[in-house]
């Protein structure tokens, strides 16, 4: 049951892949969304308006195309400083995905031609993530601490699937340089305690990132209250483009650190021997950008906004209850993370004994369209600390509806029946 | 129900009732592979005999349905023929497996292996069918290096 | 006049931008190509159809919609292979834009991650650059001397605007680790004599890149035949959209050179304390790609292919000669760069007296919707070279007329005047 | 023609016969801005006489009839005059030029300065105008400092 004033019928008639039936007459039931989320029209025609009617190259270009392409990028950039809160649009650095803007931060670090003592690393200095991590939030540290000869620390997971602090002290300690963990996990769906950890990082002055991909296309995130240094999250999970995510830095901070990557937009003057550098965000956006892609990705916060991203937090919380409960019923099946919705998101999964996650998958897609992920999720240490090698995931989002669970259920039952 | 043509009595039959299953010795080379996208993982051992003979094939792992059945199927072909046959039926699976459904299979060489044509229209779930035979394949490799 | 074979008013049917109409009632001139090129409906279609109707992440999804996008991405891939003359499909990389693909390319030298000795780089080695490179193949070099010690060299720019080979012998040395230098300058037009160099780079077994922004748009690229180590372009000038681009490499490189960003889909397997990595081109391509954009990218090659490069490059050829002949008739107006065809591309770049480009450019768009570029075009060395602030540049493509030049030329007079 | 609201008969008056162009002495600061974007430099110089009045602005540059005009118009309404009127004058020209197009000026306080009303609404002209304007902030506060 959905809250009366959310009406999801209506929302769904937004997304044109919603409608769509499968090969062989399957409905879709998209339960893949912490994955990548579809899209609305209003996205998709941003886009395709944009391409033919006013696209052109942005901040080179004094003609009339490129003054409208440079307007709707820049205004795209006010949109999302909007929609996170963020003091300053100059703090808002277009990236590829929520990948480059972990890695943009990784690199800055233990650079030779950075200065700021904050970024400075090696060998004695200490980096901490969590067990629960993606692999984009793990792997650029590990490279990280190779570049550099620093050591990678982590939080441990407890059963619930929660952030184990009670190590917290020992952890995070004067040689920490920075702390990055998820917002929320795409596993467990855990809300990590941000003010807690934070607490921590500014008592030993380590510098703290937030991983949200899977926070800002759920909740309302404000980055000034959250009180952290950096936050990077991906459009395509929070009903934009592919090609187009955010790195949220505060402004004192994207001041002091070395460029990452070097190029045309980023620059203020180049002679052939040395460069100097463009202010923030543009220091940090090398190249042509994606430019149609962060216009749509205004568009996407447009339209979560007209939504409204309370609203979308209670659906999600009214299916995540719904779900957890139903579940249940499925013999055998074990959560892998909270049980109940304090402090969890819309992200539910499950094992089945016996039957391996990609036949679960296969067979859900197969004989009713239904769209899960099997696997690790890009989040192998998690899965070996819980001892399993894969998981299947049902992860929510606003255009979905109890029927949808239910018909996961259904499949569940066939699953099981199958491999009885 | 498209599923039908993926899973197989024959396939579900050798994952819930695996033949050959367990690691023995004596062996001549052992290999562990693993599919990075899924996590399926397999240790295989080889043991050959003389003239060319596959005297054991003995593996263990851990996966889906159809990586666990491929290995099973593998273990019936394998054991007892040549390593110049094997490798026939070794190439001729891969060639069904690779064909994205588009390679008519040819059942004489493959036997029961035949099972899992329908696999190759999920390119995802290629690899999982693939990964003990790639496996075998490396371990006489390695037995007869 | 261009050619009967190629029909460039049906070409122009594609593009719907170019119908468009500018506020003031003016035509749309285009001819800021260089900069970025517009896109034909065949490719914003693909695009939009492929958001609506079959989107989901890559790689990773095992359902439906899952293999559909999968399909569909990796099949833009071997779209490009053929493009550019790939061996193999496992050299093209994608990347968000040309820019990246240096980047990565000069972040794989003096990692310490990284083992293969052609890629340690440190003091007293050399990387070789020229005066007429794009910030984009200048920044990434000076950002890898700073970081490992080693020497920024470059290739000096004649007066007509050619690659100075005179000193090669000196230049280009056994200490030489790299030479990266432009395929064809985006601001004189100049094709590089790559044989050359690449024969003393050869010689000393120093590694060769091509910036090939400017030319695989334009020409048939055939990267097995120009022999050379690495190629990258970038999509939006060729067609495609934004946000994607191209770093082909050859693949017994791309396994020797560490991995660049870490993150999902670059793993084979991942522990807390360490990682292996898949093998390219997924090496290298970390976080979620820019999937519907190579699709869109694959959709662009089609384009172009089926219009045939070839006949691209002689309908440019064409307006290029008419251009550099009717531009000679505005009073005070100087090509910097070659007079005449021969080994140059269509770009056309040039000064007029006590003019600065930036009125020039101004007036053109105000008064006639006519869209240059205007600058330095992300070259200011070429232009601190020649001694001058920045120039006008038109740059042409398949869609360009001789009567767009007419109004160019026209606008120029009317420039004039205004000043007189 | 959309030109006319941009390159007004007296901006390109002031680009053609710039008043008070060239670097004089005596001066107590001297400062030099460079709009990255385009190119455009300047090299500016105050001296400040009593009682807060600026005796001389002295520049020399290069750019676009829009940069060597802004400077020629603020040597005009600079020279003078008091600090203090300046500094209105140059917040007000600010306003205007930052506001997108959408401010309406203030004619008393900008005097010939109103002419640049038209650039506002090109974002990538602003900058040409306002590099003058910001180099004589600049200096004035490096002079008094
Ligand atoms: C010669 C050359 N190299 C590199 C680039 C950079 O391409 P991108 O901005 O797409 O990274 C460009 C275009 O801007 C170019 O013309
Ligand atoms: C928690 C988390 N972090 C990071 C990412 C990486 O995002 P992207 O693939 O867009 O870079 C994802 C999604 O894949 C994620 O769920």
């Amino acid at each position: 049951m959905t809250s009366a004033a959310f009406d999801v019928e209506r929302i769904r008639k937004d997304f044109p892949i919603l409608s769509r039936e499968l090969p062989g007459g399957r409905p879709l039931v998209y339960l893949d969304s912490g994955n990548s989320s579809q899209k609305p029209a209003q996205v998709i025609e941003t886009m395709r308006e944009h391409f033919a009617q006013h696209y052109s190259n942005v901040g080179r270009a004094m003609h009339a195309l490129g003054s409208e392409s440079t307007e709707a990028f820049e205004t795209a950039r006010d949109k999302l400083a909007d929609f996170i809160g963020a003091p300053s649009r100059d703090e808002v650095v277009f990236t590829k995905n929520a990948s480059e803007g972990l890695n943009l931060v990784a690199y800055a670090f233990g650079n030779p031609a950075g200065e700021d003592p904050r970024f400075r690393m090696g060998p004695g200095d200490e980096i901490v993530i969590s067990e629960m991590e993606h692999h984009s939030n793990i792997v650029p540290w590990q490279l990280l601490a190779r570049r550099t000869g620093a050591t990678l620390r982590w939080f441990p997971v407890t059963d619930e699937g929660r952030l184990d602090l009670s190590g917290i002290g020992d952890l995070v300690n004067e040689r920490t340089k920075i702390v990055s963990i998820a917002h929320q996990s795409n596993v467990l769906g855990t809300v990590n305690p941000v003010a807690a950890v934070l607490a921590r990082a500014r008592e030993v002055g380590a510098l703290m990132m937030l991983d949200a991909s899977q926070s800002v296309p759920h909740h309302p995130v404000d980055v000034a209250a959250l009180g952290v240094d950096f936050v990077a999250f991906t459009g395509h999970k929070m009903v934009g483009p592919s090609g187009i995510g955010v790195l949220w830095g505060r402004g004192e901070l994207l001041e002091a650190m070395p460029p990452f990557l070097g190029g045309g937009e980023m620059i203020e003057a180049v002679w052939m021997d040395h460069s100097t550098y463009a202010p923030p965000p543009h220091k940090f956006e090398a190249g042509t950008p994606p430019i149609v892609e962060a216009i749509g990705l205004g568009a996407a916060a447009d339209y979560l906004t007209s939504v409204g991203l309370e609203a979308v937090e209670a659906h999600e919380r009214e299916l995540t209850a719904y779900a957890l409960d139903a579940l249940r019923e499925v013999p055998t099946l074990r959560v892998i993370g909270p049980g109940d919705t304090h402090e969890r998101g819309a992200t539910v999964s499950f094992t089945l004994d016996g039957i391996h996650p990609h036949d679960v998958g296969q067979i859900l897609d197969d004989a009713f369209g239904i769209a899960v992920r099997v696997g690790h999720h890009c989040a192998r240490p998690l899965h070996l600390r819980f001892g399993i090698p894969a998981t299947t995931r049902a992860s929510f989002y606003l255009y979905n509806t109890t029927s949808e669970i239910d018909a996961l259920v259904r499949g569940l039952h066939h699953v099981q029946k199958v491999f009885s | 129900m498209i599923t039908e043509s993926m899973y197989q009595e024959l396939i579900l039959e050798h994952y819930k009732h695996p033949q050959g299953r367990g690691l023995r010795e004596p062996f001549d080379a052992e290999v562990h592979h693993v599919n990075p996208t899924c996590g399926d993982e397999i240790t295989m051992r080889v043991k050959l005999g003389d003239g060319g003979k596959v005297e054991d094939v003995s593996y263990d792992g851990q996966g889906c349905s159809i990586s666990q059945a491929a290995a099973s199927v593998l273990y019936e072909l394998a054991s007892g023929s040549s390593v110049e046959e094997t490798l026939g039926v070794v190439d001729e699976f891969t060639r069904l497996l690779q064909g994205r459904g588009q390679v008519e299979p040819d059942e004489d060489v493959l036997g029961d292996a035949v099972a899992f044509a329908g696999v190759a229209k999920y390119p995802a779930r290629v690899k999982c069918a693939l990964l003990a035979w790639m496996a075998y394949k490396d371990a006489l490799v390695r037995s007869t290096a």
